[in-house]
Parts: structure tokens; sequence; C-alpha cells
């Protein structure tokens, strides 16, 4: 592996990792969403660093596209689409919602 | 002594590292709706995971491109494995999903504490049974039995 | 304090994991059986990807077994959102760019889709990912113009028949007094898109499924009623 | 296939029981059944041979199930048990039959499914008393115990719940001795009753102990020996009439069969002796010597305070259940032959008691000491039966009980045992104290007005007291009867066995003749009624033909009343009752009920997920590190 | 024709995707095609076993020889549960005719095909592809009854199954990773050289709790009671009766044919023991019938971990009669809670309403205890013999708890027997006492029979179950019968 590459790997595994933190702390559950879709893009390329071009197209395919496709449209099913997370507080340390419905 | 940054070191912490994460979110999300995208979180882990266990230096897509050299190429297992994890992820995302679109709808509330306690209500109310601990003071039952003293009929006590 | 726990218990596990995982041989996989698999997949199931071979030859049952499981997802949330509320008139149509792009793409997409699975073999790529494409190409009207209607009658029929096909082919190699599910029909031209047989009709029945699959369930979620 | 001697007996009382399942709900049936014990009880006989000298009978039954052999056979104890069994299911079947069965169906009682606990208790007692090692035994353990829960529970209510707390012990017995079964077989491979003996001289003193307590524990909770006897007293008392005579007659007994059996025919008491508790000069042999006279002294001392007749009676049985595991552990001949022979007199007596006591329910409604009296005038015959029974009960002469409590003293006193007898004696006079409680509160006194028309039992209750009463004052007469039986079992289980004559008991230590004190007893009433009618007219005055500060009596006020029994003595000893036992009972109950509680929290909207990460955590740290 | 043992995972799997579309056609065909399915599956076990049955043998799928393919090894353990399977998905077929039945039928048949393939696959991967097959079934099945109580249930469930699947992949990659293969046959001849050290350990527990989700193995089976609370009483009775058997039987597996190292025996042990306490003790103040028995239920699968726990395949045996025993008699009681649900108190009298049901109850009960002519105690026999003669204090410790836990067990239980059999209470209506009847009485007595058949034949059954035991536990009968030969190592 060479030396861009496993600069290319930090990065994405420091991207990855801060974005799987920030799908649990962040406030607005659309952020969280495309987090997650952070976490799943930066999948997607490190499986075409580890030479499985297969397994990224598929990542790429469902976890970024199909999987964060669902899961917008369950936040507008759950009517959690907000822009602003002044409301809700979904956070990792708080074990009340103020706001029931989200 | 700080270990040297190898690929493998940076590859091996993402793995579980999003494990780790996804599993701290599971534990600790008090929304339903983080709970299921901290599953997404480590699953997206283990795959990695699996794909890091057929990977090989210096070595090519498992694809032949013409019969002629059959190069080193990277365990074709465990992406095929992969394959089928991340789609197994999926359906079960989907289903989680739409579960969580009932809960809000009976419910009007995804916050897992709440939840937990309306199920337990409900449960309650469907069984007609009495409820195990009552709400207000857990554990505050008196531990002692209410011991039908009465009806066993202890005449007389010994001595 | 529970939460604090929670930090460190999920962090000492992480650490222990990673000890334990450092352990490993990182870069020299055994490969006992990926070796041999790379050896032999050309002449017993004809596909120059191998991954394709593991999934559709090799292990071919784990396959179905994924497929049932997407199908098991996809009866289950039928089963939990219940019968389809129509809710078009509350919601909003797209914008005369998504419609015309939406109608524009369908046929692209749906080509791409196609020539995804049926390259599935040759290429990276194969049912999964032509499925999931085929699938946004059925979704991308229904987010353009809510109000339209997928035909869940023939969505329906295309799912069952799609995953009754890779069965039935499968039983076709029993009756052929072969193993279930066993490869057939393999041509010697490996490269070639006829080259690998039985396995294309394979792919083309995943991806088939998994498009039907998933775009009902898309518009099952779209079509459920958003909270008041 | 010849059928044995054996195979006939059980296919007798399967066949009873089979008839009681599925033609019991007539009115016939229970003469029906009654007849078929007594061609149970001729079965028997036909193997007296047992009874007098010894040898087995083997059943043609045996199995093979996972690798283990299931045999069955009789020797001289099982039979000795056998015939009391039958004997008094015998007698109390027949009490049950015609006015009794008639006025239980009145009440609302299932006379069918009483008739089958009965065939069913008596079955399954067979099948223990036969078994030839020691899986049949624990079967037929188990067998006996279920039994006996369906006859407790039969009458509902408060029998329930006494119930519910008898299979709760009975269980906890079963385990202990299912526990003990498993450490025999990981010793000797093997659950023959050999492997016992086997296991035994490969076992360190440790795990001898831990036997000892297993089976001892396990057999004693059926015995109701002491630190388990809570259940016993209320289970047998809140059974309907006959049962209850049944059940107190034999079903604990089972207990020591099985001590007999186990404890010291196969571990011997010379093992027993050997095991010594640490840091004390009290051995294992001992302390039961010890458990046996608390076991006597407490219940006993616990019946006097009761207020209802057959609880009463009830608690009495475990206090006699003592002497007899007294006599087993002392362990020579006498107190051996003691100890058993009460085993067959208590059988007696206690059932009379029962049924006189039935007999007054039957009549007056109800069992309480308090709302009782003066009925000797109105029920005579069962006044008898009774007084006949207390006097057996209270080991006074001329009845049975007196020689067999006579030679648990004498071997006590020989043994040089003096604190062990001292205590038997304060057990002796507790029992005499109460069962003067029960025929005063019952049959003298005062006659009550609602009694007024009462009359004599029927006779199909009659006659069983009265062939029980007969049997108490002729074996107490001759005793050489039942211990020419008692030497056969004793022979079986290895004990010393005494001389015996007719009328009792040879020893160079003393020698009892009860033809010879009967003789002298009687002639000293003689000489009394010579006084008593020479000395002058006697004049029979009626009860109320009296009068009371001032007033003549009438039959509508209390002139005499029999409530708070004892006052005085209970000033003295009443301090002394402090329901520790029912304290300990209680304390472990609240602990099961508070650790449920807990594990239901631990359930009840649990945070799966950190259990699944704690777990996951410690276990894989275990490892790794 | 053994092969065609493939077919009663592939039929029924070929009948969920066509249920739907064929109800859209003809509805008879399709309320039947399941049942036939479904029978023609256990002929299909049935004729195998019958027809001399004797080696096992190993059927590659698709024709390639096992370490390469996925290969479905049969003997007589797995043909036992494999009919068990099919069995039960008959007797508890979900006999409807609504809108609905159709996805609740094809998720039944789902089920059926995952569970069978757990009893008969060889391939660790593929293990856990069925393993998630039967779990989203469950899911869909367990939320079908629609109430709020179910969805959270459900979902809270998913989500503990879901962190278990994780686990359990990220175990099989680090087997993956240390072996290069996924075979059991062929795992089992290079463990002891591979996986005999911490690492193996590591991916045994992370299996163990993993799968142990659905075993209802201690701390990770919080969602047994909510679950058992809220799905239909057939499911329940097919989760706790059979399910649970098959994720215990892929540990028993693992752990006979790969894992033996003593920590992870110990580890089991330790769980299972816990299990037994916290399940039956929670059992014990329960005041609801299906609550009740799931208490008793994970009770029960604590004292298989225990027995499990046993060294060197020693507890085989008691594994088998345990869980077979327990199989038929939770399903029996489970089909009995399903009329008398609700609290406890309102059952006074129903013995008197459906005697039969009530005596079933006492009987069920009875065997569950232990009472010694009924199944259960031999099944409890077996265990504490093996269970004494070992020498290490936890086993020992083991053993006493599950001595006293039958005590608790024999407490709770009979003071339900003593409910049903009192007197109602005074102000209660007749058509208020819970009847058991119809279907679930029918079933329930079914299992009743099946109950006494083996209490009267104990001795050829016992016999046969050892048999089945010796051959389970034969590791190299497994790898010879597999025979995973592998030409080139790793280049």
């Amino acid at each position: 592996m060479s030396e861009i590459e496993l600069w290319i790997l930090l990065l994405l595994a420091v991207t990855m990792l801060s974005a799987a933190v920030m799908v649990l702390l962040v406030k607005n559950h659309i952020a969280a969403v495309a987090a997650a879709s952070v976490v799943s893009l930066g999948l997607a390329l490190i499986f075409a660093l580890l030479r499985a071009p297969d397994v990224a197209m598929t990542e790429a395919a469902v976890g970024v596209g199909l999987s964060s496709l669902i899961l917008a449209l369950a936040l507008r099913r759950l009517g959690l689409w907000r822009l602003d997370g002044s409301k809700t507080k979904t956070n990792l340390l708080e074990h009340h919602v103020e706001n029931r419905d989200g | 002594m700080i270990p040297a940054v190898t690929p493998e070191l940076i590859l091996y912490t993402t793995a579980i590292g999003l494990i780790a994460i996804g599993l701290a979110g599971v534990v600790l999300s008090s929304h339903l709706f983080r709970m299921v995208l901290a599953l997404v979180i480590a699953e997206a882990g283990a795959n990695l995971m699996l794909v890091l266990a057929g990977y090989r230096w210096d070595a090519v897509a498992p694809i032949l491109t013409s019969r002629a050299e059959p190069a080193a190429m990277v365990d074709p297992v465990p992406q095929a494995l992969v394959l089928t994890a991340i789609v197994i992820g999926v359906g079960i995302q989907a289903l989680a999903v739409s579960i969580l679109i009932r809960i809000r709808q009976r419910f009007a509330t995804l916050d897992r504490k709440e939840a937990a306690e309306r199920m337990d209500a409900e449960i309650a109310a469907t069984l007609g049974a009495p409820r195990d601990i009552s709400q207000e003071a857990p554990l505050g039952e008196r531990p002692l039995p209410t011991l039908p003293a009465d009806q066993i009929n202890m005449r007389g006590d010994s001595p | 304090m529970g939460s604090l726990t929670g930090l460190l218990f999920a962090g000492g596990l992480g650490f222990m994991l990673l000890a334990v995982a450092s352990g490993l041989d990182f870069g020299a996989p055994p490969m006992l059986i990926g070796s041999e698999i790379q050896a032999h997949a050309p002449q017993q199931t004809g596909a120059a990807n191998i991954v394709t071979s593991v999934v559709l030859g090799y292990r071919a049952i784990d396959t179905l077994g994924e497929l049932s499981i997407l199908f098991a997802s996809a009866v289950s949330a039928g089963l939990v959102l219940g019968r389809r509320h129509t809710t078009a008139g509350t919601q909003t149509k797209g914008g005369f760019i998504l419609q015309s792009g939406g109608s524009l793409l369908f046929p692209l997409m749906m080509t791409i889709g196609f020539y995804i699975i049926f390259h599935g073999h040759l290429t990276p790529g194969g049912g999964f990912q032509g499925g999931v494409i085929l699938a946004a190409a059925f979704f991308l009207p229904l987010l353009a113009r809510p109000g339209a209607r997928l035909h869940h009658k023939s969505l329906s029929l295309i799912e069952g028949f799609a995953g009754a096909s890779f069965i039935l082919i499968g039983l076709f190699a029993m009756l052929e007094g072969k193993a279930f599910l066993q490869p057939m029909l393999i041509q010697d031209t490996l490269g070639q898109l006829v080259s690998a047989g039985t396995l294309p009709l394979l792919y083309l029945a995943v991806g088939l499924k998994v498009g039907a699959e998933l775009a009902s369930l898309l518009s099952r979620l779209i079509q459920t009623e958003a909270p008041q | 296939m010849m059928l044995t001697l054996l195979d006939e007996l059980l296919l007798f009382s399967g066949a009873t029981l089979l008839v009681a399942l599925f033609i019991g709900r007539g009115l016939a049936a229970g003469w029906m059944v009654t007849i078929l014990y007594g061609g149970q009880l001729l079965a028997l006989l036909k193997m007296a041979v047992l009874g007098y000298g010894g040898g087995t009978i083997a059943s043609s039954l045996s199995f093979e199930i996972m690798g283990q052999e299931l045999s069955w056979r009789f020797d001289g104890l099982s039979w000795f048990f056998a015939l009391i069994t039958i004997g008094s299911a015998l007698l109390s079947s027949w009490f049950s039959c015609g006015a009794w069965e008639r006025s239980y169906i009145r009440q609302g009682g299932n006379i069918w499914l009483f008739h089958t606990a009965m065939a069913l208790n008596v079955f399954t007692m067979l099948i223990l008393l036969a078994s030839g090692d020691l899986l049949s035994l624990f079967i037929g353990w188990e067998l006996v115990s279920w039994a006996g829960f369906l006859l407790m529970v039969l009458a509902g209510g408060v029998a329930t719940s006494a119930a519910m707390r008898y299979i709760t012990y009975a269980m906890a017995g079963g385990m202990a001795i299912f526990g003990g079964l498993a450490l025999i077989y990981t010793a000797s491979g093997s659950l023959q009753l050999e492997a016992v003996t086997t296991a035994v001289e490969q076992m360190s003193g440790a795990k001898l102990w831990l036997l000892v307590i297993l089976f001892g524990g396990g057999f004693g909770v059926k015995m109701g020996l002491m630190p388990f006897h809570l259940w016993q007293a209320p289970a047998y008392a809140e059974t309907p009439g006959p049962g209850s005579a049944f059940l107190g007659a034999i079903s604990s007994r089972m207990g020591l069969f099985a001590i007999l059996l186990v404890l010291v025919k196969l571990f011997g008491i010379v093992n027993i002796e050997s095991l010594k508790l640490p840091f004390t000069p009290i051995d294992a042999r001992d302390l039961l010597a010890w458990i046996a006279v608390f076991t006597i002294i407490l219940p006993t001392f616990t019946a006097m305070k009761q207020n209802d007749a057959r609880h009463l009676l009830a608690w009495h049985g475990i206090g006699q259940g003592g002497y007899m595991l007294l006599g087993v552990v002392v362990a020579d001949a006498m107190g051996g032959a003691g100890g058993l022979l009460h085993v067959f007199n208590h059988a007696t007596y206690q059932a009379a008691l029962f049924m006189a006591v039935t007999a007054v329910i039957y009549r007056t409604g109800t069992s309480d000491l308090n709302k009782l009296g003066g009925l000797v005038v109105r029920m005579p015959l069962s006044f008898v039966v009774l007084l006949i029974g207390i006097i057996g009960l209270a080991g006074l002469p001329p009845m049975n009980g007196f020689v067999s409590k006579w030679l648990v003293y004498r071997s006590l006193l020989n043994q040089g045992m003096p604190l062990l007898f001292l205590a038997a004696v304060i057990g002796t006079l507790g029992t005499i104290l109460s069962v003067y409680k029960l025929i005063h509160n019952i049959f003298l006194g005062q006659l009550r007005v609602e009694h007024e028309h009462v009359s004599e039992a029927p006779w199909s209750m009659m006659i069983p007291m009265l062939i029980l009463s007969a049997i108490i004052f002729v074996t107490g007469l001759l005793p050489g009867i039942p211990l020419e039986w008692v030497a056969s079992a004793l022979q079986t289980v290895g004990l010393p066995v005494p001389d015996h004559t007719l009328g009792g008991i040879e020893s160079a230590s003393g020698s009892l003749d009860m033809i010879w004190v009967i003789g002298v007893l009687f002639a000293g009433f003689g000489v009394g009624a010579l006084v008593f009618y020479s000395a002058g007219r006697s004049k029979r005055v009626h009860q109320l033909d009296n009068y009371a500060g001032g007033h003549f009596l009438s039959a509508d006020v209390r002139y005499q009343y029999s409530d708070n029994f004892y006052a005085g003595l209970m000033h003295l000893i009443g301090g002394w009752y402090r329901g520790s036992f029912l304290w300990l009972e209680r304390s472990i109950r609240s602990l099961v009920e508070f650790l449920s509680l807990g594990m239901q929290g631990l359930y009840r909207r649990a945070n799966a997920e950190f259990y699944l990460l704690t777990t996951a955590l410690f276990v894989i740290a275990w490892v790794v590190i | 024709m053994s092969t065609n043992l493939v077919l009663t995972i592939a039929l029924p799997l070929l009948g969920a995707f066509l249920l739907p579309v064929l109800m859209r056609s003809s509805v008879a065909i399709a309320l039947w095609s399941g049942p036939a399915i479904l029978v023609y599956g256990c002929w299909t076990v049935a004729e195998l076993w019958l027809s001399g049955f004797a080696q096992p043998l190993s059927i590659a799928i698709g024709g390639f020889a096992p370490p390469l393919g996925i290969n479905l090894y049969v003997d007589s353990l797995a043909l036992l549960f494999a009919f068990a399977v099919q069995l039960l998905g008959l007797v508890f077929w979900p006999f409807t005719l609504d809108q609905e039945s159709a996805r609740r039928q094809s998720l039944m048949l789902l089920l059926v095909a995952a569970s069978t393939g757990l009893a008969l696959s060889g391939d660790l991967f593929n293990l856990y592809v069925f393993y998630e097959l039967a779990a989203v079934a469950t899911f869909g099945l367990a939320s079908a009854s629609g109430s709020g109580a179910a969805y959270v249930a459900t979902l809270r469930y998913l989500i503990l199954s879901g962190i278990g699947s994780v686990l359990t992949l990220f175990g099989i990659a680090l087997i993956y990773s240390q072996t290069g293969t996924l075979n059991l046959a062929h795992l089992a001849q290079l463990a002891p050289a591979q996986l005999n050290n911490s690492l193996g350990l590591t991916a045994f527990l992370a299996i163990l709790i993993g799968i142990g989700v659905k075993a209802e193995l201690f701390p990770v089976n919080t969602w047994v009671p909510e679950i058992y609370a809220t799905a239909s009483t057939r499911l329940s009775a097919f989760l706790a009766g059979l399910l649970s058997k098959l994720a215990l039987l892929i540990i028993l597996r693992l752990l006979l044919l790969i894992f033996h190292q003593p920590e992870a025996a110990q580890v089991i042990l330790i769980l299972g023991i816990l299990g037994v306490i916290s399940g039956e003790l929670a059992a014990w103040r329960a005041k609801e019938m299906k609550r009740m028995l799931a208490f008793s239920s994970i009770g029960q699968l604590g004292m298989i971990f225990i027995a499990m726990a046993l060294p060197d395949g020693k507890g085989m045996l008691a594994v088998l009669a345990l869980a077979l025993h327990h199989l038929i008699i939770k399903s029996g009681l489970f089909m009995l809670a399903e009329d008398w649900g609700g609290a406890l108190e309102r059952l006074r009298g129903s013995a008197k309403a459906s005697p039969l049901g009530a005596v079933l109850f006492v009987l069920f009960s009875l065997s569950l205890v232990g009472m010694p002519p009924l199944p259960g105690f031999w099944a409890k026999f077996v265990l504490i013999t093996e269970l004494a003669a070992q020498v290490e204090p936890l086993y020992l410790l083991g053993l006493t708890v599950f001595l006293l836990a039958t005590v608790v067990e024999a407490s709770y239980l009979f003071r339900i027997a003593a409910t049903l059999y009192s007197n109602p209470a005074p102000d209660t209506l007749s058509e208020e006492i819970p009847k058991s009847k119809g279907l679930s009485l029918a079933t329930a007595s079914l299992f009743g029979a099946g109950m006494i058949a083996v209490a009267l034949l104990i001795a050829p059954v016992g016999d046969g179950l050892q048999a089945i035991a010796a051959q389970a536990q034969d590791v190299d009968l497994y790898i010879t019968t597999v025979s995973p030969a592998v030409s080139g190592g790793s280049q």
C-alpha cells in the first residue's frame, strides 16, 4: 500500500469515526442521517481501496443511497424532518426528551 | 511507545471503533431513532472487519481479466459474505424504521424510556394482571410477603 | 453516571477487541478456501468475477437466504404498516425539474440497472447493485409525483416470481440429477457475456427481486401517512 | 411368566386404584374399594413368611432405563410397613363408607377423588416399600409425595395452602435426596442398594456428612423432623376425616422407612457414629438423637396449645415420630424394637383418635375444643375409643403405646443416655397434659345445649373404631404378636433383635411381661371397684341438679369453661412459645420474595443492550487478560 | 433420497415467495399450499429416518465439495430437529383467512425454512444467514399482533438482536481471519492448532453472546418476557419451544467441534446458573401466566446451558433430553396459556370449566418439576448425575442451584394448579371464567399425548437419545463425513 493510500486511509478513518460520533451527538436528526451516510460513503471508499469493488459498489448503492433514502423518508413519516434542531434534544447524554413528538 | 501508524492499525481501529461507537450509541441513546442509526453504524464496522479478513498485500481485486495470468488476488469469500451482510443490514433497518413509524403513531413518543413505560402499561392492561412493580416507587412494595397466615392456619406457635 | 459507565464499557470493549485483533496477521490471510476457489472458479462457474461465482455458485444458498431476509423484511414491513394510505393530497408536487428529470432518468436508470445485473459475472456489480438502481428508477417518479401509484400488483408478481425462479433454477439442477443450485450450462468462453451459464439468470432473478422488493418497501414508506 | 406374590399384591393394589378411578362415583364404590383393600391385606398375608423370619420376595417387574436397573422386592421391613399401610387404609376406607361418605358428598366433597387419592396413596406407598434400588426408591418417594399432596389438597380452601406448603417442603426434601443420589452414583457408578455401602467406603468425612445431611434432611422432611416440621400438622389436620386418619397413621412413617433402609441398613449406624461434628464431642448419631428428642418435645408442647382437636392430634403425630427415630438411632436391641413397635402402635391409636374426632365432627359439625364438651353421655362408645386411644398415645398401661415407649426408655437408660431419657420423659409429660385437654374438652364437662340431641356415631364408623381399639388393647396385652414382625424387620436392617415372648421382652437388665402388668393393673381396678361398691350406696345426680352462687343451674348457662385450658401452666411456660421456626420459615419466604422482586426488576424495562455490553466486556476481558 | 432434504429448506422458501401471488389468484390453493409443504417436509425427513438412517451424511449444495461450498450436515440430531421444525410449523400454523394471512403464512414458512437451515447447515456464515432470516421472520410475526406494546417490544428485540448479530459477525470475521475457512468440519480440523487461543475464545464469546440472544442466554434475554407477553401465543410457543433450542444447537455444535477451551464452558456455566436463578425467581412472583411461562423458560434454558457446560460433551445427552422435554412441555403450556391469559386470580375455578385443560396443566407441571415416571424426571436425572461427577466446585454450585430452582419451580407451578382447582370468587359469573377450548386445547392435548407416550416408551426413547448423543458428540465422525479436503494451502 503506497504512502498516498495510507494518508487517504487515515483521512477516511478520521472522517468516518468523527461522523459516527456526530451521528450520536448531533441534535438535528437530518444531520444525523447525513452523518450516517458519510460513514457509509467512507466505508465504500475504504472498500474500494481494499480491492473490493463489488462490495464498494454495493455499499455505495445500498449504504449511501438506499439506506439514507429510507432513513430520510422515515424522518418525514416520523415528523422529525426539521432543519433546526433547537427543540429536539436527543443528545447522547440526555436521558429525557423534552419534546415528545420529536 | 506509540505504535507506528500502519494501515492495519488504522483499519482495525476504524472497524472496531465503529462497532464500539455503535454499541455505545445503542446503549446510551435516549431516542429510538438514534438507536437504529447506531445499529447501522455498528453493522458498518462489522462489515469492514469482515472485508479486512480477506485483504492481501499487493493483490488485485478478485476479477479475472483474462485467463492467462492468475495474479495474486484478495480473498473473494469475505467480499461475498459482506455483500450478503450489507443487504441483510438494510433489510433489518427498513423493518426497524417501519416499526418506528408505528410506535410513533401509537404512542406519540420515540423516547426510549417513555416507550418502554407505555409498553409496560399496555401489557399490564391487556393481560389484566397487576403490574409487578409499582411505578412510583420501584422496589417500594413491602418486600415482606402477604403471607396468608390466617389461611395456612398455624394454630399455636412452636416455641 | 450510567452514561459514563456505558461509554467506558464500550471503550473498554473496543480496546480489548482491538488487542485481540492485533494478533491477526493482516494482509496475509490464510486463504484456505479463497485460493482454492480462485483456482477453480473459472472452470466450475464460468464467471470472471470471482466474487460473483462465490455469491451465486459456491455460496448460492447464502444468497437465497439473503433474498429471503429481504423478502421477510418487506413482508413484515407490509404487515406493520398495513394497507397503504393514499395521502397524495397532503403532499406538494415536486417541481418541474424534478418531474421532467424523473421521466428522463427513468429509462436511463433502467438501462444502467439491467446492464449492471447482466455484467455481474464479468465486472464488479451484479444483482444487488443493479436491483437497487432498478428500485431507484421505479421510485423516482414517485418522488416527483407523489400522487402517482406504483403498480403494486405487478411489483408483487415480479417479487414472487423472481424469488421463485431463483429456487426453481436450483431445483431444475436437481431434476437434472445435479445438486441443488448447481451452476449449469457453463460455456468455455470466460469473459464473454454468455459464459457463466445460469449465473446471469440467477443474478437477474436477484436483481428483479431486490428491485421489486425495495421499490415496494420505499413506496410503502412514502405512502404511510405522516403524523399530524 | 409366573406372577410372584409381590406381583399379586401390586396388581391388587393397582386394581384398587383403577376401580376407584373408573367406578368411584357411586356410593357402593366405597365398599368395593374397602373390599379390595381387604384383598390386598390377604395378598400381603400370603407373604407372611416375610414377617416371621425374613427372606425376600422379588417382583418379576424390572426395567432398564438409560442404563439404570430398576427392580422391586419385599423383605421383612417392607412387609411390616406394608401391613400397617394396608391395615390403616382398610379401616379408614371402611370408616369412610356409608354415613360419612353421604355427609361428605352433601358438603360438596368429591368422593370419587377421595377414594382415588386414597388408593393412589396406598399403591405408591407399596411401590416405595418394594423399591429394590435407590432409583426405584426415589421414584417411589416422589410418587408418595405427590399422592399425599393430592389427598391433602382435596378439601380446598385452607387445606390448599397447607398442601402447598407441604409440597414445597416435600420438593425441597426430594431434591436433597436427588442430590444425595447423584453423589452416590458418582462415587460408586451404580444405584443399586449395595452402591451406598460402596460409596460410604470410598467417601471422605466431609462428603459423608453431606450425604447424611442430604438423606437425613430429605427423609426427615417427610417425617416432620425438627426444623422441617411446620408443614405437617396443618396438612394432615385439614385432610378429610378418614384421610387424616390414614395419613396420620402411616404417611410420614415412609420417612422412617427410608431412613431405616438407607441410613441404618446401608450406611450403617457405625458409620454414622464415626462422623464427628468438628470442635464438639457430638457425632452424627447424637445429632440425630437430639433432633429426635426436640421433635418429641416441641411439637408436643405446641399440640398443647391447639384448640382444634384435629390439629392437636396432628401435632402429636409429629412428636411421636421423634420416639421412633430416637429408638432406631439408639440402635440397640431394645431401642430398635421400641422404635419400630411404636410405628405399629402409633398407627393404631392415631387412626382410632382421628376417627373418633371425625365421628364427633360428623355429629356436631365442629372440632373446636372450645365449642364442645360433655359428649360422653351422648356418644359413650366414641368416648371409650378416644379414651383407649389417648392412653395409648400417652404411653400408659394397659395400652400398646406403653410397651414401645417403655422399650425406648429402657434402651436409653441401658445405653447411658440420661439426658435424652429426661428429655423424652418431658415430652411424655406434655403428651399426657395435652391428651387430657382433648378428652376433657370434648367428652367431659357440661354438655352444650346445641348438642343435646346428638346421638352415637353410626355403626359404619363405629366398627372400624372398635376394631382399632381392640387392636390397641390386644397388642398392649400381648405385644409379642407385633414384636415378632418387628424382629423380622430388625433382622432385615441388621439391627440386633431382642428376646421376646408373647407378653413382652426378656432381657438381662429388666424384663417386661405385659400379661403380668395388666393382670396386676386389673387386679388393682378390681380392688378399687370392690371398695367403691362395698363402701356404701352411691347416688346418681343429673349434671344440672346442682347450684352455683345460690342459683339453680339450667342447660343454657355455661358454668364450666374449657377455653384457655391450662392457664396456670401457660403462665409458667407461655414465654417459651416464640414461634422461632415460623419466623424462620417466613424469613426464607420473604427472602425469596425479595429476590424474586429484584429479578423481575432486572428484566423489567431493562436496558438490555447495556447488559449485553457489560457481559461482552467482562467475559472477553476474562479470557483476554 | 437424502438430497431431497434440501427441499425441506427450498420448498418453504418457494412457498413463501409465491404465497402472496397465489393469494391473488386462488385463495384455496394459497391456504393449503403452506401446510402441504410442511407435510411434505415432515414426510421427507421421516422417510429418510425410517429408511435405515444410520451414518451421518453431508449434502453439498451447488455440488461444490464442502470446504469450498456450503454443505448440509445430516446426522440424527439434525434430522430430529429438522423434523421437529416441520412438525411444529404445522402445529403452530396460523390458520386464518384475512387479508394479512398470506403475509403471516409466508413469514411462518420463512421461519420454518430458516429453522430447518439452522438445524442442518454445516457452514458458519450460512448459519448466520439462517439465524438472521429466522430473526427477521420473528420480528414480523411478533409485531403482527398490532398492538403498540408489540411494536415497542419488537423494536427492542430487534435492536438487541441486531447488536447480537454485529457481535456474531465480528466473531465470524475473527475466525475467518485466523483460519481462512467457514466450514464447521474444516474448522474442527484446524481448531486445535489455530483457535486454541484467546483470539479463538474471543470469537466464540462474541458468537455466544450474539446467538445467545435467541437462545435466551442470561443477560441478553430481557426481550423474552416482553415478546412472549405481546406476541401471539403460537409464536411464543414456537420461539420458546423450538427456536431457542436451535440457537442452542448452534452453540452446542460450536462448543463440541471447535472450541474445547475450559473457559468457554465456564462462561456458559456461569451464565447458565445466573439464568436459572433469575428466571425461576422472577417466575415465582409472576402474576400472569404468559409471563410466568416466559420467565420459567429462561430458567429452563439456563438449566440446558448448565448441561452444555459439562466438559468433553458429557452433557450432550442431558442437553438433548432437557431440550426435547422442554420443547414438548413448554409448547403445551403455551397452548394452554392461549385461553388462560390475564391475571392468575381470574383463573379460579377454571378446572371446573375445562377439566381436560387443568389436568394437562398439572401433568405438564409435574413433568417440568421432574416427577418420576414422567420424562422430565429422566432428563433431570441424566443432568444431575453428570453434574455430581464433576470435581470443580462451580459445577456443584450449578447442581445446588438446579435443585433449589426445582423447588421454586414446583412452588409456583402448583400455586397456579391450586388456583385452577379452587372455587371461583363468589361474585364471578360462570361465563367469566376462562375456558381452555377448541384448537388450542386440542394442540395442548397433542403435546400431552406426546409426553405420555414418551413416558411409557422411556426405555427405547432413552436408548435412542443416547445413540443420537453419541453420534453428535463424535467429532471425528463429523470431520470424516464432511471430509473437507483442501489441496493447496495459503500461498
